[in-house]
């Protein structure tokens, strides 16, 4: 129990999003094009770290699919701020032993010729601590 | 040496949960003067007020402190109750320790503590009150409304209507305001024009009723009672007089270029022009910035056209100068602009619309003649969408914070109207909560779901695009967990209400005050709710918040209802706490008069006698009517001889030392 | 017109046209480039978390080497761009982030976020101006082109201050000026699946195949892009369009390229 | 032994108008700010006597905060631009006698404004606080001789 708070206080502090913000009008998962890729959305993020239900978000991989691309942050009009909580979020778990989603050693299976280093740069910085 | 007493009111446990009241009443026996100490549960209450006028009596108590909440909300009760047991009223003081003490702190030793030194700066200053007695002033039986939408004209004829004359300032070429733009209003359905129009008529012939229309208000100067205004009369480049509304010249005119405004510019309308068929006055206006004469000094068909002889090109605004009893602000709102939520595309999509303009579109005097045609290419949409909530209830720079109020029942009435007329069209709206409190509303909007098969998707749209010629609409549906995309033949968009822009400048005319949005305050949220803080100026309508047309109305009899009972007062007791010069200390030096912001302070020449010495000196005199108590001239005074009597220099600094000690 | 210029490692590799047609482009419009002499990687990619500070080193570093030289950092690759503009709000607003990154880079004076970042684009449209490359054009690009700005250049907003987030334009003027027809796509400020590419291809091609489809729909025969992720992803990940950086567009309207 | 905690004395000047509706505001909101703020009400900002923060500073005041209207929206049209010209030349004076330039504010916080008015008070409580008592103006015999020794 200590933990989900102490884990939830983290994840505000790393994100600086203010979730008691969220009127819950489901802006940020409209505008979300990773939506069919996630079991959880913008929405839910919020809701969940505001009501302390994060076990769930740190087993699930939605917080991986999240592209960054902050259509959320944008659009939101109470200034919640959801993409940087999936990034807390995903940092959260990242920093767990063994949080890791993508090894060094398995970059060179999954790149071509064309791939520029950005986003091999991007994808380590992202899935990897 | 002052007998006084002091009352301590517990507020229930408002007050006596932080604040320890039996220590503070014993800490009050030990001020010097204070001869009784009590504390009570509700002194605000009957038996509260009772308990005052017996412990005047039985002490003989020349002053009292009542402990309690602010003096902005029952020093007047408290005054009235002193008054009632033979006291002056202005030998009572408040010392609150309700909003300044027990509300704002939680430690009881520290709250007590404070509490009890609010107590001693009060007990100090009533040591040296003095009895004061209030002057009178007369009262113009005039009032003047601003603004002449539906809250307007009801407040002014409900002011007529009780024997009083009352003047009417709109700024526009005509008065009606938002709701001569609406087609049908909810619950009823009943039509706008059907309901207002009659109430324009109304106010144009009753005799106790003068509209200055296409005028503003210029300057306002003067206090309740006795208020000074001038109206600034825009030239309509036409006489008044002689302008019969026929609207030849409006047909005549060869400049087509600018936007209707009455129908929110998705038509046209002349450079001379009458805004809409029921317009009151009706008389015909000429818009200097789009008159060929103006621009080029050639044209006038107008004038050429008209038999009446009305147009006068040469026409200048005129000043007009009134004197009023009491204001009522009327000015009312504006819908906001949508453009700055750019994923909603409405500055790029003409197919996106306001509500408003949907309005218009809906309207049979409107530029589509009533039927329900889209602006790009005046087709029957069949999928339309709603969007609630733009703009409202946000936090971003273009957003309002508040609820808009009206946009629930609005999207409600137009969903279910476009069903009934067009049983072939598909509607959505998107809403975050459907908020439907008042009567009849929820079942309103039931009917709309149940009886009219209006598709309500709880959720929010992200984002309106236009892809290969179709305007798709990417939302939310939080119920189902789904993203959803609808192709959408219209979109119209439910935009925030906030107050009109003259209102700023109109506040600070009238020295009332705005919340940080703009909304005049009222001078208690809940138990004045018409009246602002400042005498004499009355709230009716938006203004004063987001309100439909059934709650705008009832605001606008209120006010009505206040000014009316101002206006049947002959005299009205004044402030007796005006500034006061004493005559041995004045060298008549003039600084008063200079910083005096009502021209209170003028000089005579008078015999005085300073210690024996009897001789003619200038000598600064305030009238007690017009001063207003301010004490800017206590401050200027070189001399210390004017001062402001019940905030005096030594009680002020008897406060101060009391709370420094 | 001296500024200094950090064109970050993908330019020097897979994306060498941007740099190079870039570099001709600047010399024709008179603006001088002078590249930062040791950059290190710009972090490939902006990290919202607060106390994440060791990823935004290298960002600063080059900041302030900028900051002692012309005062102005241009980029042009959208990535190096969006993580340089944002590193250097946080330096200037988070005074938690300031304090630790002076605390560890230790400069010999504090850098508090005084370099200008700007983009190529924002070069072009405010001091050198449209109007003023549309005279110099000998080689009008007469195509029908779909700018493509994505995510990286536009958000957030409030700290890039690039263009209006959700209507820009100033791909579509700068198309307008080298000749070409610029064709809106609905989709052309959603994001191509940037970095996921690595992790998930699938998902890259859908959000690419979707940007590239809206484009085809709406009558385009080219894509252009200011960013080296988004091309790779839109040509690789679909591939119905041709997709060309937009300073290759430029050298050749301006008859520089070969 | 335990070093009680400074808490510096704070006279607040409130108009009747704005400011202090403002407080009561605040106290609606329960917008906590320190005890130490005892405030007091005056018709407007211009009733201010530059004298009566002399009073205040001399009978131990640490700091002294006087409150009106924004500009523009005084309930007397122009009191407030008084104050604020007539506490620009007290707070030379008071410069000159040594009293820190923090000691002494004087802030607009409207009728609205609840929320402004708390944060007004926390942080000046909070800069006079870091000043320590008021000792140049300080009458003595107002402070009990534990403090004065120290």
């Amino acid at each position: 129990m200590n933990d989900i708070k102490k884990t939830t206080e983290q994840l505000a502090f790393m994100s600086g999003a203010v979730t008691s913000r969220c009127m819950g009008c489901g802006k940020c998962t409209a505008s979300c094009p990773a939506f069919d890729r996630m079991e959880y959305h913008p929405h839910q993020f919020v809701y969940m770290v505001e009501t302390g239900r994060i076990d769930k978000l740190l087993a699930s991989k939605s917080a991986f699919s999240c592209l960054t691309c902050f259509a959320c942050v944008e659009r939101c009009p109470r200034m919640v701020e959801p993409a940087r909580l999936i990034e807390a979020v995903r940092l959260a778990v990242e920093r767990q032993q063994g949080g890791n989603r993508l090894l060094p050693d398995d970059v060179p299976c999954v790149i071509d010729d064309d791939m520029p280093q950005q986003a091999v740069v991007a994808a380590l910085r992202k899935f990897t601590k | 040496m002052q007998k006084i007493g002091v009352f301590v009111c517990w507020c229930g446990s408002n007050i006596a949960a932080t604040v320890d009241v039996r220590k503070l009443v014993e800490a009050a026996k030990h001020e010097p003067g204070v001869v009784y100490a009590a504390d009570y549960q509700y002194m605000c209450s009957a038996s509260g007020q009772q308990l005052i006028k017996d412990a005047v009596a039985n002490y003989g108590l020349t002053g009292v402190v009542v402990c309690s909440c602010s003096p902005r909300m029952h020093e007047a009760t408290f005054r009235k109750a002193a008054q009632s047991a033979g006291l002056n009223p202005y030998m009572l003081e408040i010392a609150n320790i309700r909003e300044h003490c027990s509300w704002i702190h939680k430690d009881v030793e520290s709250a007590t503590e404070k509490a009890v030194i609010l107590m001693r700066a009060a007990v100090a200053k009533v040591n040296l009150n003095v009895s004061l007695t209030a002057g009178k002033s007369a009262v113009v039986k005039r009032a003047l409304v601003i603004g002449g939408g539906i809250a307007g004209i009801q407040s002014a004829l409900d002011i007529a209507e009780a024997g009083y004359n009352v003047d009417i300032v709109e700024k526009k070429p005509t008065i009606g305001g938002k709701m001569a733009q609406l087609d049908k209003t909810f619950p009823t359905l009943d039509c706008a024009a059907c309901i207002l129009t009659p109430k324009m008529v109304e106010a144009a012939s009753d005799e106790r009723i003068r509209i200055y229309s296409y005028s503003e208000v210029e300057s306002v100067s003067g206090f309740v009672g006795n208020f000074t205004v001038k109206i600034r009369k825009k030239s309509r480049f036409v006489e008044e007089d002689l302008c019969t509304g026929c609207g030849l010249c409006a047909e005549k005119c060869p400049s087509r270029k600018t936007g209707n405004e009455f129908n929110l510019g998705m038509d046209k309308r002349g450079a001379v022009y009458i805004p809409f068929a029921q317009a009151v006055p009706k008389l015909a206006v000429i818009d200097p910035a789009a008159c060929l004469h103006f621009k080029t000094g050639k044209c006038g068909l107008c004038a050429k056209n008209c038999q009446a002889k009305a147009i006068n090109f040469d026409k200048k605004d005129e000043i007009v100068e009134e004197k009023y009893g009491a204001i009522v602000v009327a000015t009312g709102f504006n819908p906001i602009d949508p453009s700055p939520f750019g994923e909603l595309g409405y500055s790029r999509y003409p197919d996106v619309i306001t509500s408003l303009e949907l309005e218009r579109i809906m309207n049979a005097a409107g530029p589509t003649g009533g039927v329900l045609l889209r602006p790009s290419d005046k087709a029957h949409p069949k999928k339309i969408v709603f969007v609630q909530c733009v703009g409202s209830r946000g936090l971003r720079g273009c957003d309002k914070p508040y609820c808009s109020k009206i946009c629930c029942m609005y999207t409600a009435k137009h969903a279910m109207l476009i069903r009934e007329k067009y049983p072939d069209t598909e509607v959505s709206v998107f809403y975050i909560d459907v908020r439907t409190p008042g009567k009849n509303f929820d079942e309103f909007y039931r009917r709309a779901v149940e009886q009219y098969g209006v598709h309500y998707i709880k959720g929010q749209v992200g984002k309106v695009a236009e892809n290969a010629g179709k305007l798709v609409v990417h939302g939310s549906d939080l119920i189902m967990n789904e993203q959803v995309e609808i192709e959408a033949d219209l979109v119209v968009l439910a935009v925030a209400i906030e107050p009109d822009e003259s209102a700023r400048k109109l506040a600070t005319m009238l020295t009332a005050s705005m919340d940080t949005n703009d909304f005049f305050t009222e001078a208690h949220p809940k138990l004045r709710p018409v009246e602002s803080p400042t005498a004499g100026v009355f709230l009716s309508g938006v203004c004063q918040g987001p309100k439909d047309i059934p709650e705008t109305v009832s605001q606008a009899s209120a006010a009505a209802a206040k000014v009316v009972g101002l206006l049947s007062k002959d005299q009205l007791t004044c402030n007796p706490c005006v500034a006061h010069s004493d005559e041995l200390l004045c060298n008549g030096c003039s600084a008063c008069e200079k910083v005096c912001p009502y021209g209170a302070i003028t000089y005579q020449d008078k015999e005085v006698n300073d210690h024996g010495k009897r001789e003619v000196r200038r000598l600064a005199f305030v009238n007690e009517a017009v001063c207003q108590g301010c004490g800017a001239c206590t401050v200027a005074c070189p001399s210390g001889a004017m001062d402001l009597k019940g905030f005096t220099n030594r009680q002020i600094m008897a406060e101060v030392d009391a709370i420094c000690r | 017109m001296k500024y200094d210029y950090y064109p970050g490692c993908t330019l020097k590799t897979k994306a060498k046209e941007l740099d190079r047609c870039l570099r001709a482009s600047a010399e024709a419009l008179g603006i001088q480039l002078e590249e930062l002499p040791e950059w290190q990687c710009c972090g490939g990619v902006y990290t919202t978390a607060r106390d994440e500070i060791a990823t935004k080193l290298s960002a600063v570093r080059a900041l302030s080497a900028a900051r002692d030289s012309t005062g102005t950092l241009v980029t042009v690759c959208a990535g190096c761009h969006n993580v340089l503009k944002r590193v250097n709000d946080d330096v200037k607003n988070d005074d938690y982030f300031n304090q630790r990154v002076n605390n560890y880079l230790l400069p010999e004076k504090p850098y508090l976020g005084e370099t200008r970042v700007v983009h190529f684009l924002e070069l072009l449209r405010d001091e050198v101006g449209f109007d003023e490359i549309k005279k110099r054009v000998v080689n009008p690009i007469g195509k029908k082109i779909a700018p493509y700005y994505g995510c990286l250049l536009l958000r957030p907003s409030s700290v890039m201050a690039f263009d209006d987030p959700e209507n820009p334009t100033v791909l579509e003027k700068f198309v307008e000026c080298i000749g070409g027809t610029p064709v809106v796509s609905p989709m052309r400020n959603e994001c191509c699946g940037a970095y996921t590419t690595v992790s998930d291809p699938s998902a890259a091609a859908e959000y690419s195949g979707k940007i590239v489809d809206s484009c085809v729909k709406n009558g385009a025969n080219l894509i252009i892009t200011a960013c080296p992720l988004c091309q790779y992803n839109l040509v690789k990940r679909d591939g119905r369009l041709p997709v060309v950086y937009f300073t290759e567009l430029l050298a050749e309207a301006l008859g520089v390229k070969e | 032994m335990q070093v009680e905690k400074f808490t510096p004395k704070i006279v607040a000047f409130c108009c009747n108008w704005c400011s202090y509706a403002g407080a009561d505001l605040a106290g609606t909101g329960r917008m906590q700010y320190p005890e130490n703020v005892k405030i007091i009400r005056v018709p407007c900002s211009c009733r201010v006597n530059p004298s009566f923060i002399l009073r205040a500073f001399q009978r131990g005041a640490d700091g002294v905060i006087i409150c009106g209207c924004h500009p523009g929206d005084c309930h007397y049209t122009s009191g407030n631009y008084f104050a604020r010209r007539r506490m620009t030349l007290l707070f030379g004076m008071l410069d000159f006698l040594g009293i820190e330039r923090a000691r002494t504010r004087v802030e607009w916080v409207s009728a609205a404004e609840g929320a402004r008015f708390a944060s007004v008070m926390n942080d000046f409580v909070q800069k006079v606080a870091a000043l320590g008592p008021n000792r140049r103006l300080g009458d003595l015999r107002c402070r009990d001789s534990k403090e004065v020794e120290k």
